[in-house]
């Protein structure tokens, strides 16, 4: 019992880095329908920014944090950059949208190599991250290591400051009533375009808190955004469209079974079973764990 | 309408009657029967003043990383020799190939470089994997690779030269080392899925079975898979002396995040890694590696003139910052015992080079090395490095003299029934 | 309405692409090149059953990796056990294998009857019940594109963890024979190459008879509009579950096609990343038109192979460029630009939503 | 499939709730549509109306019995629904643009069909779908594409798709929103000779339409049923000019130009 009940901790740590990389998704996927393949790209560009601030700021835990709000600014940047130049031409096609944001993270792939090299870069983690908080000491303590401590936190914060923006800023109002309707939003007066554009900064925004966020425990390489873009979708299919609670849930639930069936079984098996039972969860609640209900048909 | 459907139906007839004849006219060869228009062997070019050579690495892709570190010093090695005189008189020309991480791509790339281009030998490959995938082509054409990777080892093609380590001259010994000088009583496997991990893993089993070493955990991450989280539980849980690690690539770094991040060290249970050499070592970063183990045939601090020689080449002809490691050692090897197999044979057929081959000896960055023509593989020495807290890779132990290349571990009573 | 010019111009299309494969190309290009041709034309044949399932059924088909696969293995491993003999064990099972007997599930690809059934089988039946698991929930766009990504995912992790009875990441490879012909003849791979033209004119042909057809019509409906089908009566599910399971079936036929062809078949070619490779020559060249997606799919691997030779880098630019380009601008790909030339109005407009 | 010779068949809901996430949309409904009817269905905007409509053709889950001709609906799929003769419009028209009117007209008459009839190709025009342009008036425009077509054509060939399906029973969303007003007329006369064979529910906002065309009338306010019965009738009925509240008794419901809003139900 013991066992697992240290790896559903595990599996917090592990759902905390899924929830992070989801959550810019629950914005640009789950609010607004739009498929960015290249939010793993957006996700990349923080991890190069805490590289990049590593060069002039040697002092890690400076950068670490200095590198949130940063990569926040230059990944949503990029995001709503990428939303003006091309998604806003698409939203009537969401298919191609995904096509289309692919053939972006291609291309940010290989700029990433073509600026910072082929091979994965390193950045040093501050030492107040190193080591792990231990909650129950004696002969099988439950542990939670620092980074992954850290990870949940920002994951919870982030969370907290995003519903507050839904549902107490104006700029959170106008978004749900684009979200539920698009052209009475419009004929209300709501400039949807720029609604559109501030959702996907903060969504893009989001992927490069939890880059930032990646340079603790993972690899920082062009192409570490493929890696976890699907892992990202699938929490928020898990999860359900538009509803944050939905992915919060998913993210844990997809971690918790994940390190579980790690634990006692293998690898591949573990990967392979999380997937059909996303299938089959699927058949069961074919719109997810929460479903906001739009009235339009189609 | 009748009259498109009656065309259509025609030009149905006609792809049928048109596959039929194709059918009837290709009376090839049934299986095991020699193809009677028999252009078995292809033909190496040697009509102009130059003699070609193909370089097959990934150029592009998830392997990249790794694969163009082999080309650069595999061009190294030919620009020295060309610069030295050539070989039998005539100057190198390589042409290089991008087999793009993909294997069926390195096997019409190595089809294209025999077919087409004509080259006398091809270097290159890196994963077991790619390296499978374009044996049937050298086999089918009579050509020749020189594969420079440490590898698993139980293959012995005619028509491949394996200069980098076999499993008795990386695995064995590193095993005897932890076995001799850490007394290390049990293990825990930590490996990518694919094929050289899991080979390695049978034969540490069988290994340790012979030893009475516990093998308490053994787990394998998808390639590229970044989430340890759960493997790091495990082998903190195993309690076990040591680790032997064959992940590959990415996730070496989120294994030593989280293997550090459970507190564990160096000391208290030491990582044997058999895939990580320089290159890898910045990307991890090196406080998560110092005073972890590797093992290998050459390190860049190997001693010796011939390799302060090479880093100094490398250094001078691609930047002071880039490290030589074993795969690119093995590769500019490779070129050298090439080159002096042909000058032994007098010839660039592929026929005499073979045949010229047992025997010849290199004096290479690691040490001298030896041609095995019986399985050609090479004599190497095997040498256990320490990771520094500044990257660089120093050895602690080593083999002393060339280890007897044994691919399929024939000499030893304990690995029978594993190939 | 129709003049004779357009009566007679996809006949004359296929006569000419009939004589270019069957006749030019094979007087023109080397072993070598044909053999390039060959696997170029396994990529189209995927690309005839995507131009079916996206292109007119609007499914976003970004797993067919994974029947490609099932077909490519079911085929690869009868090659291998005939290349064995009798009573023996593949290669790579003699050097990764635990056991010394041929697992349950490997003994009935003997029989090259079931073996070529298989191809056909498995990808059509797990494609019918992945789709009717999914289109009866009404899981449809985005969510059936990533569920499909998923699926292919899993089973490349799946055949890669079980290297004993899979061959691994290594895959199969190294076939001696072809059904008693060896592979090593030349002249034998220009028949397999003949084979894999033939195979692809036909199902170009049969997937055009299926566009024009009743069922095409309906399937266009039910890509434009589901709910609107369901209340004319008919069960939207069962309508794009034939086109899911056909395209599956193609993509089957290309994996089995090849294996000899090639000479490998590998998780490499099953994951998400070939999976969206498939799908990016169907959509440049023209999705919802036959002929559209198989040059399509043609002319990028062709260009995959020459381009990148030549400039890696660039070409990585080029490829996704075009891509972006041609999705975001061009949804009926490039074959639509004769059309917008022409300024002729479309009988059917091809493109979905 | 039935024929026109069948008798005409009536629709009955029995006590039908709709709720959606804690609100109830339709509360409690029972009518009766008696065979042959040409009913209209009216009430403010979030009266239930077309929440009903979705109810009956099993497009949303709903408490409660809906039958028709003794035939029990509810539960069933909405393509099940739809093979019991029951045929439905949307508020803003669902043409196939990318097909063709024929094709259009050929889809909807082939629910019917055999697997082997959809694989070949469509020789000529089907005898019901010939008939079905010629009532709605579409003979000439058959090899347009649907999406080139004007509003109201668009609503005629909705209707003409429902006749090719040989429906007992039509359900229309506000038809006639946004139509000049001749062809309110004529979409009128359209369902005026529909109704001599089949049973029609209408919902609509139009007044004057109402007035001009219906038989009989439904009033919905609230997801409840408020009034019923002939025209007249419901526009004496003083509960209905309290909904309408500021309006006087001859002009109950002002109609809302150009259509519906969309957050209509």
């Amino acid at each position: 019992m013991t066992v697992y009940l240290s790896q559903s901790f595990t599996g917090i740590s592990i759902g905390a880095v899924l929830l992070l990389i989801a959550l810019g998704l629950s914005l640009t996927f789950g609010q607004m329908g739009v498929i960015n393949m290249a939010h793993g790209e957006f996700i990349m560009a923080g991890a190069y920014t805490v590289y990049m601030l590593q060069g002039p700021i040697s002092d890690a835990g400076v950068s670490l944090l200095l590198a949130l709000p940063v990569a926040f600014l230059v990944a949503g940047a990029m995001g709503a950059l990428l939303e003006w130049l091309l998604i806003r031409r698409l939203y009537a096609r969401p298919l191609d949208t995904l096509l289309v944001t692919w053939g972006v993270s291609l291309m940010l792939q290989q700029l990433a190599r073509d600026v910072f090299g082929a091979p994965n870069v390193h950045t040093s983690s501050p030492d107040w991250l190193s080591g792990r908080l231990t909650l129950i000491g004696g002969e099988d303590p439950l542990t939670l290591a620092y980074s992954r401590l850290f990870i949940l936190g920002l994951a919870v914060a982030a969370v907290a400051a995003l519903t507050l923006t839904l549902r107490r800023t104006p700029l959170g109002r106008r978004m749900r009533a684009v979200v539920q309707h698009r052209d009475l939003a419009e004929a209300s007066g709501i400039a949807t375009g720029r609604v559109d554009r501030l959702t996907f900064f903060l969504g893009s925004g989001l992927a490069g808190l939890a880059g930032v966020a990646l340079t603790l425990v993972g690899p920082i390489g062009p192409t570490m955004g493929t890696n976890i873009i699907i892992d990202a979708f699938l929490v928020i299919v898990v999860g359900g469209i538009g509803r944050l609670r939905g992915a919060v849930v998913a993210a844990f639930a997809l971690g918790v079974l994940q390190a579980v069936m790690e634990y006692s079984t293998t690898v591949s098996v573990a990967r392979v079973t999380v997937l059909i039972a996303i299938v089959a969860f699927l058949q069961w609640r074919p719109q997810g764990i929460h479903t906001l209900r739009t009235r339009s048909l189609a | 309408m009748p009259r498109i459907r009656g065309q259509r139906h025609r030009l149905f007839a006609a792809a049928v009657t048109a596959l039929t004849v194709m059918s009837l006219a290709a009376c090839g060869a049934r299986t095991g029967e020699e193809p009677a228009s028999g252009s078995q062997a292809a033909e190496v070019d040697t009509s102009g003043d130059t003699i070609k050579v193909g370089l097959l690495n990934s150029l592009s892709g998830t392997m990249a990383i790794s694969e163009v570190t082999v080309r650069d010093a595999l061009l190294l090695a030919i620009e020295e020799i060309n610069a030295d005189g050539g070989v039998l008189g005539r100057q190198i020309e390589p042409i290089s190939e991008d087999g793009a991480s993909d294997w069926p791509t390195f096997a019409e790339k190595s089809e294209k470089l025999i077919q087409q281009d004509g080259v006398a030998a091809v270097f290159g490959c890196w994963t077991s994997a790619s390296r499978k995938a374009v044996l049937p082509v050298f086999e089918q054409n009579g050509s020749l690779l020189f594969y420079p990777v440490q590898y698993e080892g139980l293959e012995q093609s005619p028509n491949i030269f394996y200069t980098g380590a076999t499993t008795n001259q990386q695995i064995i010994p590193a095993l005897d080392y932890l076995r001799e000088e850490e007394d290390v009583e049990s293990l825990y496997l930590v490996g990518s899925d694919y094929v050289f991990p899991r080979t390695a893993n049978r034969i540490i089993t069988a290994y340790a079975e012979e030893h009475g070493i516990e093998i308490v955990g053994e787990d394998y991450a998808p390639l590229g898979s970044t989430e340890f989280a759960t493997i790091a539980t495990k082998v903190e849980d195993s309690g076990a002396d040591a680790v032997f690690n064959t992940l590959n690539g990415d996730s070496n770094v989120s294994f030593f995040r989280e293997y550090a991040a459970t507190g564990l060290t160096a000391e208290t249970m030491p990582v044997l890694s058999v895939s990580i050499a320089e290159e890898e070592v910045a990307g991890i970063g090196a406080e998560y590696l110092a005073g972890q183990l590797t093992a290998w045939n050459y390190y860049q601090t190997t001693e010796g003139a011939a390799n302060e020689s090479f880093v100094q080449a490398f250094q001078d002809r691609y930047g002071e910052d880039r490290p030589t490691s074993d795969p690119m050692e093995a590769a500019y090897t490779s070129v050298y015992l090439w080159a002096a197999m042909v000058e032994e044979a007098g010839s660039f057929e592929v026929e005499d080079v073979r045949a010229a081959a047992d025997g010849i000896t290199f004096d290479a960055p690691e040490g001298t090395v030896t041609v095995d023509g019986d399985t050609q593989h090479l004599f190497k020495t095997s040498r256990i490095g320490r990771i520094g807290a500044d990257g660089a890779i120093t050895e602690v132990w080593s083999s002393g003299e060339p280890i007897r290349p044994d691919p399929y571990l024939e000499t030893y009573p304990w690995a029978e029934g594993l190939s | 309405m129709t003049s004779t010019l357009t009566r007679w111009r996809a006949p004359a299309g296929y006569a000419l692409g009939a004589l270019l494969l069957f006749a030019v190309a094979p007087a023109l290009l080397s072993d070598f090149r044909l053999g390039q041709l060959a696997r170029y034309l396994c990529f189209a044949i995927v690309a005839v059953g995507i131009a079916l399932a996206w292109g007119r059924g609007g499914m976003l088909t970004l797993g067919q990796g994974l029947f490609f696969g099932l077909g490519g293995y079911a085929m690869a491993m009868h090659l291998k056990l005939t290349d064995a003999g009798a009573g023996q064990l593949p290669d790579f099972m003699l050097l990764y294998g635990d056991t010394s007997e041929l697992p349950w599930w490997w003994e009935p690809f003997r029989s090259p009857a079931v073996a070529l059934a298989a191809v056909l089988v498995l990808p059509m039946g797990l494609a019918a019940l992945i789709g009717y698991a999914v289109f009866r929930r009404r899981v449809r766009g985005a969510y059936f594109a990533i569920l499909s990504q998923a699926l292919a995912a899993a089973f490349a992790i799946l055949l890669v963890g079980q290297q004993a009875t899979t061959g691994g990441t290594n895959g199969l490879t190294n076939f001696q024979g072809f059904f008693g012909f060896s592979l090593l003849d030349p002249v034998n791979r220009r028949t397999v190459y003949f084979l894999i033209a033939a195979v692809l004119l036909l199902l170009m042909i049969g997937v055009r008879q299926l566009f024009l057809s009743r069922y095409g019509e309906l399937l266009v409906a039910v890509r434009d509009s589901e709910e609107r089908v369901r209340f004319l009566g008919y069960d939207p599910a069962l309508v794009k579950l034939v086109a899911y399971v056909l395209s599956a079936g193609t993509a089957g036929i290309a994996g089995a096609l090849f294996v000899p062809a090639v000479g490998i078949i590998s998780p490499a070619l099953i994951g998400i990343v070939p999976s969206i490779q498939f799908v990016i020559g169907a959509a440049i060249g023209g999705r919802a038109s036959v002929a559209g997606a198989v040059i399509g799919a043609v002319a990028v691997a062709w260009a995959q192979t020459t381009l990148s030779e030549e400039f890696p880098a660039a070409w990585t630019y080029f490829q996704a460029g075009l891509f972006i380009a041609v999705v975001a601008f061009l949804p009926g790909g490039l074959v639509s630009l004769r059309r917008l030339l022409a300024r002729r109005g479309p009988r059917v407009a091809e493109v979905p939503a | 499939m039935t024929t026109p010779d069948e008798p005409l068949k009536g629709l009955r809901i029995t006590d039908l709730r709709v709720s959606f996430d804690g609100f109830t949309a339709v509360d409690g409904v029972s009518l009766t549509v008696g065979p042959g009817d040409l009913r209209f269905l009216i009430g403010p905007n979030g009266a239930g109306k077309t929440t009903l409509v979705d109810a009956v053709t099993g497009l949303v889950p709903a408490t409660g019995s809906v039958e028709f001709g003794g035939t029990e609906l509810l539960g069933r799929p909405v393509h099940r629904i739809v093979r019991l003769g029951i045929g439905r419009t949307f508020q803003t028209a669902t043409v196939f643009e990318n097909l063709t009117v024929l094709q259009n007209l050929d889809i909807a008459a082939g629910a019917g069909r055999s697997p082997a009839a959809l694989l070949r190709r469509r020789k000529g025009v089907p005898d019901a779908v010939a008939r079905a342009l010629e009532t709605i008036g579409l003979t000439d425009r058959r090899g347009d594409l649907a999406g080139t077509l004007a509003h109201g054509r668009r609503q005629w060939l909705e209707i003409g798709m429902l006749l090719v399906q040989d429906v007992q029973l039509l359900l229309l969303d506000e038809p006639v929103a946004g139509m000049s007003h001749d062809e309110r007329a004529e979409t009128g006369g359209l369902l005026r000779r529909i109704a001599e064979d089949r049973t029609v529910v209408v919902i609509e906002h139009d007044m004057d339409f109402m007035r001009t065309f219906a038989s009989s009338v439904t009033v919905l306010h609230a997801g409840r049923v408020l009034s019923e019965g002939s025209v007249a009738d419901v526009q004496a009925d003083p509960r209905v000019q309290e909904v309408y509240l500021g309006h006087s008794p001859g002009e109950p419901v002002a109609a809302p130009a150009g259509g519906s809003a969309g957050g209509e139900d």
